[in-house]
C-alpha cells in the first residue's frame, strides 16, 4: 500500500537485512473491498504454501462493505519470518484508484502487475511494469457475464505464477481446496490461471529478478486463522454455551463455532447437540447468558472487542464478586469507542486486567500464537471453572482474522479440569461447607450447582455483600476477609496462568517483552539486531496475567528490558512496572499502534536508537 | 375482588405433605426485610404456597433477580432452590444462559418494574422473544422502592409523589411490551388478590414458555396513597377481574358444573388446565388482537384489568428452537463436551 | 455499633489521643431505619453545632428502606476532628436487636442511654445507664397515635440535652431548622424534648463525666452534605442539562439539583427555567444525554456511582475521542458489581482514570471536603469545555451524603471557562480552521457548535477515526498524530488541574498522600503522630488526576512516602508508582476499605508499625 | 407502488433556489462509501431532495446515528449540517441531549434495524416514550449490513441467508414497538418507493415530536434474494400503499380537486397539511386502535403494509414537558446560567 499513508516516519538508522529475489520477497495486492479477490488471493498464499515455502498474508481492509481500497500483502520468508514488512516488491495494481500511489511505495527494482487499461501514470522508472490485458483474456474465455468480475482476479494469479515460478498444477489444487473442491468453479478460475499465464509467457519476458522455489519448510504444517483456532480449541475445550454480537474482528470466532460445531459436537450417538449458540442483542445479553450458563455450570463464552469489553464491565465485576466463571475473548481492535474496527491493536491489556469498578483484577490469557489460540480455547475454561471468574482472552485483529502457519493442533492430553465443583454426595462427605470458606487456603472455594439435589447446596449468589457462606452481608469483617481471600486467589492465580515463553541469550544484557502478535516482529528483530547491530538480546514473551515471580527475575537479570506493545500508552509497561516496582527504572516502553501489525524494522532501530542513549 | 373459586386451587389446608413429600415450610425463605405489608411480600408468599401446591422439587428450581426490593424477594422463598440476584436490569439475559445450560429446571424469574421497565426494558423484550422457559414476575409498584421512590417506567400520567413530583410521561405498559413480543403467556393481577396470583403462578409455572405475570405490588412506603393506581386501596377498589381463574393440575379430576359457555378451559401441554370462569366482561384470552386492543383500551381508560390476558403455548421455547439434548448441557459428561479424536482429527486435515 | 462487627483486629500499639470528658466524645444512636429517627439526630447535631462546638455526624445504614439496624455517629470534638473514630462514649441503644452487642462497644466508663422496656441484658457493670420511659413520656403528653412513633425519638434527644448540657433554645431553633419552621410540628417535638429532659432531671441524677459546652468554633460556618455542594457548584457553575438515574448514594446530588434549581436558576426576568433535568431510563442513556447537550455546547452532567460508570464506559471512551465534553460525578461506593451501596469506598480511583477501552486516560477531579464539591461543581465544566472530553469527579458516600462543617461557599468569582469555542465571526477570522487541528501546540483544538450559521462551520463528530480535519480517515498517519495531541492535551491537562494541598512539616522524613474523604483521618494522625510517636509528617492530599510534578517533587523529598487510600488494591498507589516510577520503592500502600470511614487510629497505627519495620 | 402524486410533493424541476435561498447541491453530503444500489443510499437521496424542498437552514439541522452501514448515512448528505455518529444503539439518547441542549435545532436521526431493533431497543423505546423531537429514520433490512450479513431483530420468521442460516425467531416491528410507546408520528415505507418516502420525510420534517419512519432498505449484498421480505424485489411486487400521501407546504394553496371522502387531511401545528388519498384498503391514521389492529394484522399475515400509519401531534414534547425558554439552553450568556450573587446568598442562608 502507499507509503505515504502508511509507515511512521523512516529512522535515522535503517536496520533491514538484505532480501534475496528467491524465496524472499513481499508482493502487494492492492483491490477494492467487494471485488472477490479473496479467492484469488487464497489461492496464491496456499500455493506458496504448498510448495514448502515460508509463507504468511495479512489483508488489509477498511470498514466498509465495498469499493474501498484493499491491500493484501503476502511475504515470503524462506527463513521463516512472518511479521509483517514495510514495503514489498511486487505490486498488483488492481485498485486504480490506489495505483499511482501504490507505485511509489515499491522499492527501487520493483514490479508492477497492472490490467493494462488501468489509468494511472507509469512514474517510475526504476519498476519493471507487466500490462495485463484481463478484460480480453476473459472475454476470450468466453466467461459468463456474471461471473466475469468473480473471475477476473485470476488473471494475477495466472501471472504471477508464470513470473515468479509458482507451479501450475499447485495451483489447481489450492483452488481446489479453497474452493472446496467444486469441480466446475475450479475449472473456470484455472482456465483463467492458465490463460494469463500463458498470455505471461508469451508477451511478457522475465525482466526482474523475483521468484519462488520450492523448499520443504512447511511440511506437515496447517494454516488457519487464531479465530477459528480459538473456536476449534473452545470446541475441543467444552464449550457448551456460545453467547456472542457480531463484531469485527471477533465475528469469525462465533462463526467458527457455527461451523465447526456440527462436525465436532453433534453426539455420534444420538446426533444431538451437545451446545448452545447464541446470537445475543448486544454484548450485555452476550455476557449475562455467558454468566448465566456459567453458574449453572456450563462451560460458556463470548467473543467480542473493545466496545463489547466496556459494555461487559458491570457484569464483569459481578462475575468476580459472585464468582461466577465464564470466557470472554476480546479480539482486540483499533482504537476505542467506534474505532477502527479493521485494524489491529493490544489496546484493551492494562483495560481488560481492571475491567470492572471497584477492586477487580482479571485472569486474562494472552495468546501469542493460533497455536495457543487453540490451546487457550481449552485453558481459558480450565481458569474460569478453577478460579470461578470471568476470564478473558486477549487476541487481536491479525491473530484471529489473518492465516498463520503453525504445527498441526494435537488433540488435547489433559482432562478438563472442571474446578471445585461439589456433588450431593461431595457435599454431604464434607463437613462445614460453606459458599465462599476457603477450605484449602488456596482462596479458591468450593462451589455447588443448581440441581444438586442435596437439601443444604443450595445457596444464594449475588455480588460482593456476602459472608462465607453465602448469606448478605455488609459487615466490614465479613468484607474484609473475602477480600483477604479473593487476593489470595489471585496469587493462587499467578502460579497457576500459562508461564511465558523465555529466550535467553547468552550474555544478553538486555531483554525484550512483548506478548500477542508483536511476537513475529521480534523473533525478527532480534536476529537483526545480532546480525547487524551486534546487540545480542533475551526474549520473554507472556501469555497470561497476571504476572508472576519469573517475569521480576528476568527483569532483574537485565540492564534494560524493552516492553514491546501495539498501543499508545505502553500499557503492558505500566503493568509491568507495577509488577517489578523495585526495576521500574530498567523497564523501557516501545509501544507504537497505528493499526498495522508490527514490522521488525520497528522494532529493530527503536531498539537500536534507544540503545545509544 | 375475585371469589374464591371451587376447584383445583383452593389449598388444601389439612395436606401436609405434597406429592413431593415436602411440607410447606420446605418452601420458605429467610425473613423479609422488607417494610411491613409491601407488596412484594404477599407474592412472595403466593410463591410459596403455589411451589408447594405445585409440589415443585426445590433442587429443580432456579430463582433469578435484578436489583431493587422486588430483586431482593427471591431470598425470602425457597431456600432450598438455588438463586441469584445479578446486576440492575440484566436478569433476562442470565436467565436465558441458565435455562439453555439446564433445560430441566423450572426458572423463576422476579423483577421491578424499573428493573424491567426502565433500565431492562431491552433484555425484556429479547427474552419474551426468545420465549424462555420462565415465570416472569414484575413486581409493579410503579416506583424505584429501594433508591426511595422515583418514579419508574410504569407510573401512571399525571401521578403526583411527595418526593418526586408530577410524572409527565405515558406509563409503559408491560404486559402490552410483552404482547407485541410474542409472548404466549401474559398476566396481569394485583399482590393484594391472593387467590388470583396463586392461580395465576401455579398456571405459569405450568406453562411451557416465557409466561409473564405483571403483578400491580403496592409499595406502601413511597407509593401507596390512594390516588395512586399503584396502591392498595385503588387497587381494591378499581381491580376489574377479567375472570374467576383455577388451576387444575394434570391428575386432579374436576367436573365443570357451571353452565355451558361460562367457562373456558385452556388445556397445557402435559396435562393441567386452567379454567375460567367468565365474569362481567367477555374475553378470550386465546385472542391475540382481543388481548392486545383489551389493554390499549383499558390503558386509554385507566381500566385496572386483572386476570390471564393472552395464552398461547404454541410457540417454540428457545430450548426447542436450539434442539437441545434432554440431559442438561451442564450435566453432560465431559467426553461428550470435546468431540472425539476422529471427530478432531477430520476437522485437522481440512486445514493441511 | 457493635464492635465485633466493624472494627479491624486491634493493633498491638494504640496511639489514640486521650479524651476529655468535656467537648471531645461521641454518641452513636442506634435505631432502625425508617423509624424516622433523623430529624432527632439532625437536631442533635445541629444544636451542638450552633453551641459553637465542631461535630461531625456519620450516618451508618442497610441498604434496605426499613426494619434493619442503623448508627447514627456523632463526634463531638474541640479540637475540631471531623474523621471517625473507633469506639463511642455514649450509646443511646433504642434498637433492641443490636443493644446487646452496641453495649459491648462501648468503653470502660460509657454511658448507655435506652427506653426502659428494651429487652436486652445489661451485661456491663462499668457503665453508667439511664432507662428512659419512652412510652409513658409520650402517652403524658397525649401525642395523636399516628405521631407517636415519629417523635419517639424525641425522648433521647431531650435525654442528651439533660445529660449532656446542650441548651434548651438551641434545641428549639435546630428543631425549628429540621422542621422548615412548621410551629406545630416544632411544638410537639419541642415538647417531648422537654418532658424528657425534666424527667431525667428529677428522676436520673447524672453519673458520669461527660458534658458539653460553649465554644465559638463553629461562628460562621455552614453544614452541608456534599453531594448538595456538588450541586450547588454546579448549579451556579452554569450547569444546563442534567440526566441521571437514581443510585446510592449519588441519587441525593440530583436531588440536589432539583431542590435548588428553581431558586438558583429561574431567570428572574422570566421566570423560566435556565436548565433541564431528565430522569434516564439508565445509565448508558444518562451518559448518552451529557454527550449529546456536550456536543451541541451545553454544561451537561450527571450523577453515579460504580456501576453507573461500569455501563458509561464505552460511552466515555467515544467522548474522550470524539472529543466531547460531559461531567460525571462518580460517588463512590462500596464494592464492585451490585455491592453494599451504602458503604464508602474509593474504589474508583484507578478504574475512572483509565475509564475506557484502548488508550484513554480521564481527567479526574477529587473534592476532598465540601467546599470542593462546591467549587470542583464548576471546576469539573470548565476542564471539561477547556479539554473537550468528559471529566469525572469522584466523591464519595461518606463526602457525599454526610454533613460536614464548612467555610460558607463563596459565589464565584472566576468567569466560566468555555473553552475554544468558535462563533461564526471567529471561524470567519480564522485560517485554516480544522476541528482537530493543534493551532495553539496545546493538543487543545478548536470548535465549533452545531448551530453556527458560517457555512464551514459544519463537521461530522465520530469516535476514533479521523483525520485533523474530522474528516473519516484509517490512515496510520492520521491515527498517529492524532494521538500525539491527544497525548498533549493530557499534558496540558496536568497543569491545568486543581494543584494537591501540601502541608510541609519541618525535618519531615516521611511524607503521606491522600485524596477525598482520607483526609480527615490523616489531619488527625499527623497530630498523633507528632505528639504521641515524636514522627512527624508532611502531607500531600491530591485533588486531581493526571499527576503534575509537584507530586514527584513531594515523592522526592522523603524518605518514604505511605499513600492511604480506602479501596483493597491500593489504586492510587499503583497511579502514583507509575508516576514516579523512580521512586516507586519509596511508595507505601496504606488501602484499607470495610465500609466505613477511615479512622485516625487506623492512619496512626498503621504508620507507626510501619516505621518501625 | 404508489403513482406520483400531484399537489405539493413534486420538485420542481427548474426551481434553482428554495426560500433558503439555496440550492439542491447545497444539501449534498460526501460520496456514498456504501455498496452500489443500497437501499440506504436511495433514502440518502430523499432527504436531500426533502430538505431542499423544505427550505431547511443546514446550520439548523444535526444529523445524529449509531453504527451500521445505515448509521453511515449522515455523511452522505447535508455536509454543511453538524453530524455526530455515535456508538451503536445509543443515538437515542444522545438527541435527547442534544434536543435539550438546544430546542431550535431540527433534528434527523438514521438509524439500522440492528442498532435499533436490537441493542437499541430500549432506548428507541424511552426515547419514543419522551416524545423527543426528530425525524427518525429506520433503514430496516432485516440484517445487520456493516458487519456482513447477520440476522438482525427484523428479519422474518423462517428466513434463509447463506451466511446466517434460518431465521427462527418473530421479527420485531418496529412500527408497532413505536405506536405501543405512544409515538405521535409512525410510517412506514420502502426506499424503492422514493416519492413516498420523500413526502413522508417532509411530513415527518414539520412534525413536533418524533416522527418514526420504519423504511424497508434493501441490502443489496446480504439480503436481497427476492424471497427476501426485504428485498427490492419482494417489496416492488409486494408494497401494500395505505394510501397516496402528498405533504403541502403552509405557504402553499392546494386546491383538493377530489370527490369528497376520498382524501383525508391532517393538519400540521404550524400550517403545513398532509394530504392522504384514500386508495383500496381504507386506514384512518388519527385512529390509533386501528393503526395498532392494522400492524398486528399485517404482521401476522406477512403483509408489507407503507404509508402513514399514526398521526396525533397533541401529546406534548420533552422540550414543551421540561417548561424550556425559546433561547436553546446551549446559548444562553453565561450570566444567565450561573445564577445571581442574590439568589445564591440566600440558598447559602440556608445552611448557615
Ligand atoms: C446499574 C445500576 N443502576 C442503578 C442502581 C440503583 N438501583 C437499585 S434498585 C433500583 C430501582 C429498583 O426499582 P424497581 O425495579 O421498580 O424495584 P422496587 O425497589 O420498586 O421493587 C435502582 C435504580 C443499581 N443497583 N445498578
Ligand atoms: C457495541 C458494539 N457492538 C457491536 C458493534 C459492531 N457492529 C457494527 S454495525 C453493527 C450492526 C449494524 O446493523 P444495522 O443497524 O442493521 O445497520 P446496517 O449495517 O444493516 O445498515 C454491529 C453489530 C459495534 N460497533 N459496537
Ligand atoms: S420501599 Fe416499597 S417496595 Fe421497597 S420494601 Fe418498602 S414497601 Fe416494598
Ligand atoms: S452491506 Fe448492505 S447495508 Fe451495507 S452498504 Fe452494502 S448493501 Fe448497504
Ligand atoms: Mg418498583
Ligand atoms: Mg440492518
Amino acid at each position: 500500500m502507499s507509503t505515504a499513508a502508511v509507515e511512521p516516519a523512516p529512522r535515522a538508522v535503517t536496520l533491514d537485512s538484505n532480501r534475496d529475489p528467491v524465496n524472499d520477497f513481499s508482493v502487494v495486492v492492492a483491490t477494492v473491498n467487494g471485488s472477490g479477490s479473496q479467492t484469488a488471493n487464497n489461492t496464491l498464499v496456499r500455493a506458496l504454501f504448498k510448495m514448502g515455502i515460508p509463507v504468511n498474508a495479512k489483508n488489509l481492509f477498511p470498514s466498509n462493505i465495498s469499493g474501498l481500497p484493499t491491500w493484501y500483502t503476502i511475504r515470503i520468508s524462506k527463513d521463516g519470518y512472518v511479521a509483517r514488512r514495510e514495503g514489498t516488491e511486487l505490486l498488483v495494481a488492481f485498485n486504480p484508484a490506489t495505483a499511482a500511489a501504490d507505485l511509489q511505495s515499491l522499492p527501487r527494482g520493483g514490479v508492477c502487475v497492472y490490467p493494462e487499461d488501468a489509468k494511472f501514470e507509469r512514474s517510475r522508472d526504476d519498476v519493471t511494469y507487466y500490462a495485463l490485458p484481463v478484460k480480453s483474456l476473459i472475454a476470450n474465455l468466453g466467461v459468463d457475464k456474471k461471473l466475469v468480475d468473480r473471475v477476473a482476479n485470476m488473471v494475477y494469479v495466472g501471472a504471477l505464477a508464470e513470473l515468479l515460478g509458482i507451479e501450475r498444477e499447485v495451483i489447481r489444487e489450492a483452488l481446489s481446496y479453497n474452493l472446496s473442491g467444486k469441480q466446475k468453479a475450479v475449472d473456470l478460475n484455472y482456465n483463467v490461471v492458465v490463460a494469463a499465464a500463458e498470455f505471461v509467457r508469451e508477451n511478457l519476458p522475465k525482466q526482474d529478478p523475483y521468484r519462488v522455489e520450492r523448499m520443504d519448510k512447511t511440511d506437515g504444517l496447517i494454516m488457519i486463522d487464531g479465530n477459528t483456532a480459538g473456536a476449534l480449541g473452545a470446541l475441543v475445550g467444552g464449550l457448551t454455551v456460545m453467547a456472542w454480537y457480531p463484531i469485527t474482528p471477533a465475528t469469525s470466532l462465533a462463526d467458527g463455532v457455527n461451523e465447526y460445531a456440527p462436525k465436532l459436537r453433534h453426539d455420534p450417538q444420538t446426533e444431538e447437540p451437545t451446545y448452545a449458540v447464541v446470537q445475543a442483542e448486544d454484548e450485555i445479553a452476550a455476557i449475562g447468558m455467558v454468566l448465566g450458563a456459567g453458574w449453572m455450570g456450563a462451560r460458556a463464552m463470548t467473543s467480542t472487542s473493545g466496545p463489547g469489553i466496556s459494555l461487559m464491565t458491570e457484569f464483569v465485576s459481578f462475575g468476580y464478586y459472585a464468582e461466577v466463571p465464564g470466557v470472554i475473548w476480546d479480539v482486540m481492535r483499533m482504537g476505542p469507542s467506534t474505532g477502527l474496527p479493521t485494524r489491529v491493536s493490544q489496546g484493551d491489556v492494562l483495560k481488560a486486567y481492571y475491567l470492572g469498578h471497584g477492586d477487580v483484577r482479571n485472569i486474562c490469557l494472552l495468546p501469542g500464537t493460533v497455536k495457543e489460540c487453540f490451546e487457550f480455547g481449552q485453558t481459558a475454561f480450565d481458569l474460569a471453572e478453577r478460579f470461578q471468574q470471568p476470564v478473558l482472552v486477549l487476541s487481536d485483529l491479525d491473530l484471529g482474522m489473518n492465516a498463520w502457519m503453525s504445527e498441526p493442533f494435537q488433540y488435547p492430553d489433559k482432562p478438563l479440569d472442571r474446578g471445585k465443583v461439589l456433588n450431593a454426595e461431595q457435599l454431604k462427605a464434607m463437613e462445614g461447607w460453606g459458599r465462599y470458606k476457603d477450605i484449602d487456603g488456596d482462596g479458591i472455594s468450593y462451589r455447588t450447582l443448581p440441581g444438586n439435589e442435596h437439601p443444604a447446596a443450595a445457596f444464594f449468589t449475588r455480588g460482593s455483600g456476602h459472608n462465607a457462606s453465602a448469606g448478605y452481608s455488609e459487615r466490614p469483617d465479613d468484607w474484609v476477609s473475602n477480600m483477604a481471600r479473593l487476593a489470595r486467589k489471585h496469587e493462587t492465580a499467578r502460579q497457576y496462568v500459562p508461564k511465558p515463553v523465555v529466550d535467553r541469550r547468552e550474555g544478553a544484557k538486555i531483554g525484550i517483552i512483548a506478548f500477542g502478535t508483536a511476537d513475529p516482529a521480534i523473533v525478527e528483530a532480534r536476529d537483526r539486531l545480532s546480525t547487524l547491530a551486534g546487540i545480542e538480546t533475551s526474549y520473554m514473551r507472556l501469555r497470561a496475567l497476571p504476572l508472576g515471580d519469573e517475569v521480576t527475575q528476568f527483569i532483574a537479570e537485565h540492564d534494560r528490558v524493552y516492553v514491546v506493545e501495539l498501543n499508545t500508552d505502553g500499557q503492558m509497561h505500566q503493568l509491568l512496572r507495577l509488577h517489578a516496582p523495585e526495576h521500574a527504572m530498567q523497564l523501557r516502553s516501545i509501544a507504537y499502534s497505528d493499526g498495522l501489525p508490527l514490522t521488525a524494522r520497528y522494532v529493530t532501530e527503536q531498539i537500536y536508537e534507544m540503545e545509544q542513549k | 375482588m375475585a371469589a374464591a373459586a371451587k376447584p383445583g386451587g383452593a389449598p388444601a389446608p389439612k395436606m401436609t405433605t405434597n406429592r413431593a413429600g415436602l411440607t410447606k415450610p420446605d418452601y420458605r425463605g429467610l425473613p423479609s426485610t422488607l417494610c411491613a405489608g409491601c407488596g412484594h411480600d404477599s407474592i412472595a408468599s403466593q410463591i410459596i404456597q403455589s411451589a408447594f401446591e405445585m409440589s415443585l422439587k426445590p433442587h429443580q428450581v432456579i430463582k433469578l433477580s435484578g436489583i431493587g426490593c422486588s430483586s431482593k424477594s427471591p431470598a425470602y422463598f425457597l431456600s432450598r432452590s438455588h438463586g441469584i440476584n445479578v446486576v440492575h436490569g440484566r436478569m433476562p439475559s442470565v436467565a436465558t444462559g441458565a435455562m439453555l445450560a439446564n433445560r430441566t429446571m423450572k426458572a423463576i424469574g422476579v423483577s421491578g418494574d424499573g428493573d424491567t421497565g426502565s433500565i431492562g426494558i431491552g433484555q425484556y423484550k429479547h427474552f419474551v422473544r426468545r420465549n424462555v422457559p420462565m415465570v416472569y414476575i414484575i413486581e409493579n409498584n410503579g416506583v424505584y422502592g429501594l433508591t426511595k421512590g422515583q418514579f419508574s417506567a410504569t407510573a401512571d400520567l399525571g401521578q403526583k409523589l411527595k418526593y418526586a413530583g408530577t410524572n409527565e410521561l405515558m406509563p409503559i405498559d408491560l404486559c402490552l411490551e410483552a404482547l407485541v413480543a410474542e409472548c404466549g403467556f401474559v398476566a396481569r393481577s394485583f399482590a393484594g388478590d391472593a387467590k388470583q396470583v396463586r392461580e395465576l403462578l401455579k398456571a405459569a409455572m405450568a406453562f411451557n414458555g416465557t409466561a409473564v405475570l405483571d403483578i400491580i405490588s403496592p409499595c406502601v412506603t413511597f407509593n401507596n396513597n390512594p390516588d395512586s393506581t399503584k396502591s392498595y386501596t385503588y387497587g381494591k377498589e378499581h381491580e376489574e377481574v377479567l375472570q374467576d381463574i383455577s388451576f387444575v393440575q394434570a391428575y386432579e379430576e374436576v367436573e365443570i358444573e357451571q353452565e355451558p359457555g361460562t367457562v373456558q378451559e385452556v388445556k397445557l401441554h402435559d396435562g393441567p388446565r386452567i379454567l375460567l370462569k367468565k365474569l362481567d366482561r367477555s374475553h378470550d384470552p386465546t385472542d391475540k388482537l382481543a388481548a392486545m386492543r383489551l389493554l390499549a383500551e383499558a390503558r386509554e381508560k385507566q381500566e385496572f384489568i386483572t386476570g390471564l390476558i393472552y395464552i398461547n403455548e404454541s410457540r417454540p421455547t428457545l430450548v426447542d428452537l436450539e434442539g437441545l439434548p434432554d440431559t442438561p448441557l451442564a450435566a453432560l459428561q465431559d467426553d461428550k463436551i470435546r468431540s472425539t479424536p476422529e471427530q478432531f482429527a477430520s476437522v485437522m486435515a481440512e486445514f493441511q
